[in-house]
């Protein structure tokens, strides 16, 4: 999957798979904070501006 | 070619081995896919196509499944190429034809060598072949002209690509192994039926995903394509995938259960405490 | 609502049995994270078809995260 | 099916301030004024405690008042909570299924402490999220089950005894199934069972009494299992006992086969005369002390290695054991014990190690790159503390060999469909929150046939087993859960992805109609099938694809 976006030219990192275990609420709230993290560095989605644009926006 | 093809579906026929034979017929010039039902019939038209590097191909493994539905007590020749056998592999594999599968009697001829080019075939002849010389196998090169674009540029040469659609789905009704009865892209709360241009870049990654493990390389889907997209390119990628993640090369006779209906842990996985 | 700082959404599919019973956990332990995540609850991190993160990454979504 | 015929969708919105624990950190006016503006909400309240019988009984009333066909509850997770609020719908008459929570507590308010305007956001994605789901919930239903009160038993070893005495003392009727003429398994082979040094004849016709005075225990000896049909409630085990076939209802079924000794053939010269086994060390004992004077033990025979990497566990208590017993019938005779490591967990094994080295007993450590050799009277071993190569005079060897899975382990896997691990023992379904239940509704599992185990871990796992099988056999009826899968044979190809995937051995393949069904009592609802279906007939009720990209649409609407 990852590498399907890849190569579609969405970045895999965009695409986090963890197992997180019922036991492990601290790596869950680390998991998710590295995560929204790498996304910041990775910046907004490209296919974000489609839906989001003012244009778009106004046709919904 | 062509006489040692109609000479060994003769010979079929006389020995009672099959009721009837799908092949193609030259109708006037015009390459079609038929069933012909006696051997006489083999005379008047028999045909694999015309020249070197034709385009009359047809996904005569589908058309087979039908067949061997309808006639659940009749056996049938087909004619295959490297690509139509490797269908029918898969189809066998999704149970499409796991029942019907000695109702099967292959006829196989490799490909000219233009054509596997023309191509970029990957296997141009059938494990059972009656007739041509096996001739190489071409790479195929358009993967890597992707992977060279940096990744904006890809999404942007994809979204260029797949906002040409028209949502004909000439790529799935050709298709030899699209075998659902309901196709998800039909699916109006995965994707607005009747919008233009679908969602892109999700319609296209969806039917990419369906080809995962399925996809037998047969190039017949970029053919049907009015706009020209170079689906084939997308699904060889997801091809790869699957192969450098399983190991697991769709189309091919002994490659066991798909590996993607394999859920939990992989044989040899132990549990924690030991 | 933007103040200039790129605010990311994340939508996040969560196994009832594993991540989403460790999300609960993160949250009586009062660990605190970012609140760009939108939790989804399934029943088996199996069950998250591609085409789902596809509709995700399709409908804007930043990133995607799957935990099992 | 047009929309225009359904019912309009009429949801009920409460919003819980679990006292400050949500409204401590949330605009809850912000939230509530959000939920007013969403699609189909009609009726939005704020809680202080939803959860309390004030809260629960204002859904009660505001479900007829408001007429509302869905509800939403926005507050902690419905992990813990929303069983509880289902049967409040259920109580004022709306479906259960037909409710939705959104988890603003544990992860929105608990876990965004600090930012409030950011932690109200996520809020109102959630519950816009929730309703967005509850507007496209159906209703389900719970299948009611009937239940055979009774219990198979697979297995006489003493895991297998202690399981069917606990579930006969109970008063439930209990086959135990054992396929050697005698029950006791392993432990008839033993000598003497420590702590208690006592012959283990004591515990075993102590068992085989109680178990045999039992009117609601059957024993089948000479007896195996042949077929397995049904599910949890409801299964028919077929049993051929000596030879005749016979059928048998249980409502569970707990494995309990057990585990054997193996044989190390061509390890260190094995041949059962002067090389033999701890067993074998045993069964000589019972006749007496053997004449040996020089003794050497060596540990980790044919386990710890690449065919079996796992650590045997009971071996080297064993071994201690048996060098103390020949230390003190002979203080002159000679025993040493060639180890990698020596696990004497808890407190009487570490005593008996500890006693065992005040009698003489010798250790040395080996390097099992650099195993000892066995021949010509002696052993040869390559000291490491020495650092040098020393030669021990031995006129008897003993083997520590590991305990392995039963040869009808497979077999047994395979009628139960429930799994194996790579060495060949059952798996269970959760390492640490299920140790004795399989994946599989109503089977069980103890002893060693889940990993090697001394007579205390069996019995207790019996005992715990039986306890987890009561918890089903207690019950007048089953429901199950509403949350299955179901196909559509509209649409189903019959390609046969679903059968393969699913872990429970839920769907069949039905051949004269080309598609694929569900047995919804055996179906856990984990949806790997709706996962995999490439047509999409297969669904998973309330998880089901709409409902989840409404979710999904919501999520990124803000």
């Amino acid at each position: 999957m990852r590498k399907l976006l890849e190569f579609s030219g969405i970045e895999s990192e965009r695409l986090c798979l963890k197992w997180v275990s019922s036991a492990e609420g601290p790596r869950f709230a680390q998991v998710v904070t590295d995560f929204v993290e790498q996304i910041r560095q990775l910046g907004p989605s490209r296919l974000r501006k489609t839906p989001l644009s003012p244009a778009a926006a106004q046709i919904v | 070619m062509i006489e040692q093809i109609r000479d060994h579906v003769k010979a079929l026929f006389r020995d009672g081995k099959i009721a009837a034979f799908l092949g193609l017929k030259d109708e006037q010039g015009s390459i079609v896919p038929h069933l012909f039902s006696t051997a006489e019939e083999l005379d008047n038209g028999l045909s694999i196509g015309v020249g070197a590097t034709n385009t009359e191909r047809y996904p005569l493994a589908s058309l087979l499944m039908t067949l061997l539905t309808g006639y659940p007590d009749k056996t049938f020749g087909v004619l295959v190429r490297g690509c139509d056998e490797r269908a029918l592999y898969e189809l066998i594999r999704w149970n499409q034809a796991a029942t019907a599968a000695e109702r099967i009697v292959k006829v196989g001829f490799a490909c000219p060598k233009e054509l596997a080019e023309a191509h970029e075939c990957r296997k141009p002849f059938p494990d059972v072949s009656v007739a041509g010389d096996k001739t190489e196998p071409v790479p195929y090169a358009r993967v890597r002209h992707v992977e060279a674009l940096e990744l904006p540029a890809r999404l942007n040469y994809w979204l260029s690509e797949f906002d040409r659609c028209i949502k004909c789905y000439g790529c799935r009704n050709v298709c030899p192994v699209c075998f659902c009865n309901v196709c998800t892209l039909e699916d109006d709360v995965l994707t607005k039926t009747g919008d233009l241009p679908p969602e892109n870049p999700m319609f296209h990654l969806t039917r990419a995903i369906h080809m995962a493990g399925r996809c037998i390389d047969c190039n017949l889907c970029t053919e049907a394509c009015p706009a020209e997209i170079p689906l084939r390119t997308l699904y060889k990628r997801v091809a790869e995938i699957i192969e450098e993640e399983f190991g697991y090369v769709t189309g091919s006779p002994d490659s066991g259960k798909s590996p993607l209906n394999i859920l939990g842990p992989p044989p040899g996985h132990t549990s924690a405490n030991d | 609502m933007s103040n200039g700082e790129f605010e990311p959404v994340i939508v996040g599919f969560l196994c009832n049995w594993c991540a989403y019973a460790g999300a609960d956990l993160a949250g009586v332990s009062r660990l605190q994270y970012p609140s760009n995540l939108r939790t989804i609850r399934t029943l088996c991190s199996a069950t998250v078809r591609p085409d789902q993160v596809l509709k995700a990454f399709q409908k804007g979504a930043d990133g995607v995260f799957v935990g099992g | 099916m047009s929309d225009l015929k359904k019912p309009e969708i009429r949801i009920g919105v409460f919003i819980c301030d679990c006292g400050s624990n949500i409204a401590g950190y949330l605009d809850m006016k912000e939230l509530v004024e959000h939920a007013k503006t969403l699609p189909n909400v009609v009726f939005v309240q704020e809680n202080l405690y939803t959860c309390s019988e004030g809260g629960i009984n204002e859904i009660k009333t505001a479900i007829p008042k408001a007429n509302l066909n869905r509800v939403v509850v926005a507050s902690c997770t419905p992990r813990t909570h929303e069983p509880l609020f289902q049967s409040a719908c259920e109580e004022a008459g709306l479906n259960p299924y037909l409710f939705e929570m959104a988890n603003i507590r544990d992860q929105c308010s608990w876990v965004h402490q600090r930012e409030r305007e950011k932690g109200t956001e996520r809020a109102k994605g959630q519950i816009a999220m929730a309703v967005a789901k509850a507007a496209r919930l159906r209703e389900l239903s719970r299948i009611q089950l009937g239940i055979s009160h009774r219990a198979v038993v697979i297995g006489g070893g003493v895991s297998g005894m202690a399981a069917a005495m606990a579930l006969g003392n109970m008063g439930y009727e209990t086959d135990l199934v054992e396929k050697q003429d005698r029950l006791g398994g392993l432990l008839n082979d033993h000598n003497i069972v420590l702590p208690a040094n006592e012959s283990p004849a004591v515990i075993l016709n102590d068992l085989k009494s109680r178990l045999e005075s039992n009117p609601k225990i059957n024993i089948h000896t000479k007896s195996v299992v042949t077929k397995t049909e049904g599910y949890i409630g409801n299964y028919t085990v077929t049993l051929n006992e000596n030879g005749a076939e016979k059928s048998v209802p249980a409502g569970v079924i707990v494995v309990a086969i057990g585990a054997r000794v193996l044989k190390p053939e061509g390890l260190y010269g094995y041949d059962g005369d002067k090389v033999i086994t701890h067993s074998e060390l045993e069964a000589l004992l019972k006749q007496g002390v053997p004449p040996a004077k020089h003794v050497v033990m060596i540990q980790c025979v044919g386990s710890r290695c690449e065919e079996r990497t796992y650590c045997s566990r009971i071996c080297c208590m064993t071994a201690v054991k048996n060098s103390i017993i020949l230390k003190e019938a002979d203080p002159e005779t000679q025993v040493t014990i060639l180890y990698r490591d020596m696990q004497m967990y808890g407190v009487e094994n570490e005593d008996m190690f500890r006693k065992s080295k005040e009698l003489g007993v010798r250790y040395a450590t080996y390097d099992p790159k650099q195993p000892p050799v066995v021949g010509n009277g002696q052993v040869r071993v390559f000291h490491l503390r020495m650092g040098k190569e020393i030669s021990l005079p031995s006129d008897l060897v003993v083997l520590s060999t590991p305990l392995i899975a039963q040869e009808d382990a497979p077999d047994i896997s395979t009628m139960l469909k429930v799994p194996l691990n790579a060495n060949g023992f059952f798996l269970e379904g959760h390492v640490k929150l299920k140790p004795l239940d399989f994946a599989t509704d109503g089977i069980f599992l103890c002893g060693s046939a889940r990993f090697p185990s001394n007579i205390r871990e069996a019995v207790s796992q019996g005992l715990g087993a039986a306890s987890r099988a009561a918890i089903v056999l207690s019950k007048e009826a089953l429901f199950t859960s509403g949350i299955v899968a179901d196909i559509n044979p509209e649409t189903c190809c019959g390609c046969l992805g679903c059968v393969d995937v699913c872990p429970y051995g839920a769907i069949s393949y039905v051949t004269d109609r080309g598609v694929c069904e569900v047995n919804k009592v055996l179906c856990k609802g984990c949806g790997g099938c709706a996962a995999t279906c490439p047509s999409g007939s297969a669904r998973l009720d309330g998880f089901s694809n709409d409902q989840i990209y409404a979710q999904i649409e919501q999520a990124l609407a803000g």
